[in-house]
Formats: structure tokens, C-alpha cells, sequence
């Protein structure tokens, strides 16, 4: 499990390198790697007045946001029989095209690799203390949650409630 | 002594990051949030929204969390990130 | 769109060139990279008396297989708005911890990419003319189609017919 | 001519890549099976499975599709790429 809240950009590259190193370890037990990446869009919005992002300004609480990752890599890595999840999240001032998000999820056969990484950026999205501010041309303001993500992540947890 | 942080929306609009309060009178999140309330219109507004999120040392809790000396409370919107 | 069926190797650095490709003319519309990666692992089934595959040789029909791979990034793009997808499938003589397919989709919204490339990889495994021989250390075999790979690739096709 | 090819484990039981056919004697992918498959036992077997596979001209076929001239058969098993 690798979980980081950093500044600094990231490359898909560390997955590569992440997931080697455990093959190494565990030999060659690993037969799908399902990755994904968010990035900052020029518009965010798909209402008729669209504003044109200039910076994104991504605000966490330091230390919750690094256990709540972190909880929801353990989750996932149990739930899916993982062989190992990557979690990145960058905070501070971002731009389009820029990275924001990192998840990536090995394990022997893609469904469940497919399944962890669409679980905990659902997670993520409702529940890991992130906060985005947008600077647009038309001035600043925070991004209100969207109901879409919580109905996303609710999923899980009925799942799980029908399971039990 | 209790922490009470706040963040994004609700740090701007109180112009306020962090705040200490006396223990000894709250037991749950509840009693903290009925007096924070009470500090004036944007404090009002914050409290009376019911999709403010509260977290307890770190983890997410719920108005009836029981609080003790020495706890970190955090007011804050539903979050945003991904 | 890019497919190509090849004996080399491949990295995901290869998704991160081609997808700022397209933002360098298209601007920054990409909110979501999505990507899949198939390698060869060292004990393919789970039965009990588990072979240790040793070598995966990788046969194709060259012209349909690029042909199909095509159509699949072709109607991925369509049914989901993508702003572009990637396939990329290894043939020749792998062993395990190698690569062996790569299927990566770009999209405005996460849900699209995570779809587009569940959809691209359950055809693929069932329409593109690819056929794996193991070699173990009980001799060589070739790779019997599994039921679960077709019933995955079923479940997009009632899709369809229940939305027309 | 039409042109018929063979892959996987189909090739190897046959023995045979590629072959060519007179195309006068046949106007669909279901004559080329009947005929081939009296060419001996191996033969046989492979158009007496269900999921025998056949591609026209690159493209996925099935035993009604019409053949001409100049056509580019394939028979092969269930495909297991990915």
C-alpha cells in the first residue's frame, strides 16, 4: 500500500515502478493493473455560461486526509483480494492539464481491479477532506459537492449491506 | 482544552482557522456546535446547514459523538477532491 | 485513436504522450485517464494441481486483429464521448511479469473512461483473433476460452438491445 | 480462388496454415466446412465444434455467410487474447 498527499506532480510511471518492486518480492502474481488519473479540465462546468478555469486551489486537512486514503486503500485491498493499491492526491495551486489524482489497483484478474479503483475514487470523492476553490474569469469560488458522486459512493455501501 | 478547526468555505466565511474552547462544558459535538452557533450570523449559518461535516481527531463523527479534554473538532463543507 | 499489435514491450508513459498530445490541439478537456494494463502471471489457473507457466506464446491473425481492435476503440469513442483511446497488444513469446495488452481511454467524467475500457477489454477478449499457448512445466497447452470472458462481453450487447 | 486459413490449435492439429479452393463449387462459408471436414477424421472434428469460429474477408462470419471469388476464409477456436 502507498499513500501520499503531495505538492508535486506525479507520473504514471510510479506505478510501474510501485508495482515492479512487489513482483519482485511476491513473484509474478500480479495480472491486471487498472490505473486512473484526474486531471484539471478548462471547464469544469457544463452549464450554458461556461467559466474558464484559470488555477484550481486544492485545500486538505493535513493528517485526516493521509488515514482516510490510507483506510480506504486497506478496504480495498481486502474487499478485492488486491496485490497492492497506490493512492496520490496533489494539494495546492493546479492548472489545466495538470494532474490531480492518482489510484491504481493490481491483482490477478481485472474485474477486481477494475471494481477497488472505482470504489475508492468514490470514496474519495465523498469522503477524504479535500476542498477545491476554482479561479475562474469570472472570479473565485469553492466547487460545491456534486450529488452525482454521492450517489456513486452510496452504491458501495448498499452493496455491502446486501452482502452482510 | 478542545480544538475546534474549520476549513475551506467555512475558514473564509468566519475568518477563522482554529479556536480553543474549555472542556468542562460539552459532552457531545452537539454542545459545541449550539455554542458556536450562537457567535453570530455567519456562525449561525454554518451550523444550521445540514450537510456540515464534523470530524473527531480525524475521523468523521456525527452530532452525538461524545467529546472529551483534549480532542481535535473540524467544522467543514462536504468535501470536494478527486 | 491509436492500436497497434506489436512484439515490443510498452509503457504507460506511452498514455501520458498520447493524451497530452491531444491537449496540445485540443486544450485541456481531459478530466479523467483511465488504464489497463494485462500481464503474464506465473500460475494462470486455479485449480489445485497449479502449472507453473513458463513461457505464453502469442498467436494473431495480422490485418483482422488490428482491424477489430480498431472497430472496438472506434465504438468505445462513440458510446461514451471519449476524447481518445489507446490499444496496444503484445504478440511472440512472453513470460511471465511481461506485459501483454494495454487499453487506455481519456474522457471528461471518470465513469466514461472506467466504462470504455471494461468494454474495450470484455471484446477484445472475445472478438479479437488472438490465441495464447502456454508452455509449462507439464508441457505445452493451448489457453482454453473461459465462459466468465463471454458472459462480460454479453452483458454489453443486452445493454444495447435494451436501450434501442 | 478462396483463400482458407487455419489458426491456434486448429493449425497445428491439421497441420495446415493455408490452402486454396476452386471457388465454382462453393457460394457459402457452409459448403467450404462440409467439404473440408470430409477430408479426414482431424478435419472432421474441427467443424463438428460448436464454437468453431470463421472470419470472411477479416471480418466475422457465419456458416450462412455467402463466399465469392477472391474471399479470405479463417477458421479458428474461440479466440483467448487479452
Amino acid at each position: 500500500m502507498f499513500v501520499r498527499v503531495q505538492k508535486e506532480d506525479f507520473s504514471l510511471k510510479l506505478v510501474e515502478e510501485r508495482f515492479s518492486e512487489y513482483t519482485k518480492l511476491q513473484g509474478a502474481k500480479i495480472g491486471a493493473i487498472v490505473t486512473f488519473t484526474g486531471l484539471v479540465r478548462e471547464f469544469q462546468h457544463t452549464s450554458e455560461d461556461q467559466e474558464e478555469v484559470q488555477a484550481l486551489i486544492l485545500e486538505h486537512y493535513p493528517g485526516m486526509t493521509e488515514s482516510v486514503l490510507e483506510q480506504i486503500a486497506q478496504t480495498a485491498i481486502k474487499k478485492w483480494q488486491l496485490n497492492d493499491m497506490l493512492i496520490i492526491h496533489r494539494v495546492g495551486t493546479l492548472f489545466p492539464t495538470d494532474n490531480i489524482v492518482l489510484v491504481a489497483a493490481a491483482s490477478a484478474h481485472r474485474q477486481d481491479a477494475f471494481d477497488a479503483c472505482q470504489y475508492a475514487m468514490d470514496i474519495l470523492k465523498t469522503s477524504a477532506p479535500f476542498w477545491k476553490k476554482e479561479q475562474t474569469n469570472k472570479g473565485e469560488r469553492w466547487v460545491d459537492a456534486k450529488s452525482s458522486d454521492y450517489n456513486a459512493a452510496g452504491q458501495w455501501i448498499t452493496q455491502d449491506l446486501q452482502e452482510n | 482544552m478542545i480544538t475546534v478547526l474549520f476549513f475551506a468555505k467555512y475558514r473564509e466565511l468566519l475568518g477563522t482557522e482554529q479556536l480553543q474552547l474549555e472542556a468542562e462544558s460539552f459532552s457531545s459535538v452537539r454542545d459545541i456546535a449550539q455554542h458556536l452557533s450562537q457567535q453570530g450570523s455567519e456562525w449561525h449559518s454554518i451550523f444550521e446547514q445540514a450537510n456540515t461535516m464534523v470530524a473527531v481527531n480525524q475521523k468523521m463523527a456525527k452530532l452525538d459523538s461524545p467529546i472529551q479534554d483534549g480532542d481535535e473538532l473540524a467544522f467543514f463543507p462536504p468535501v470536494t477532491g478527486g
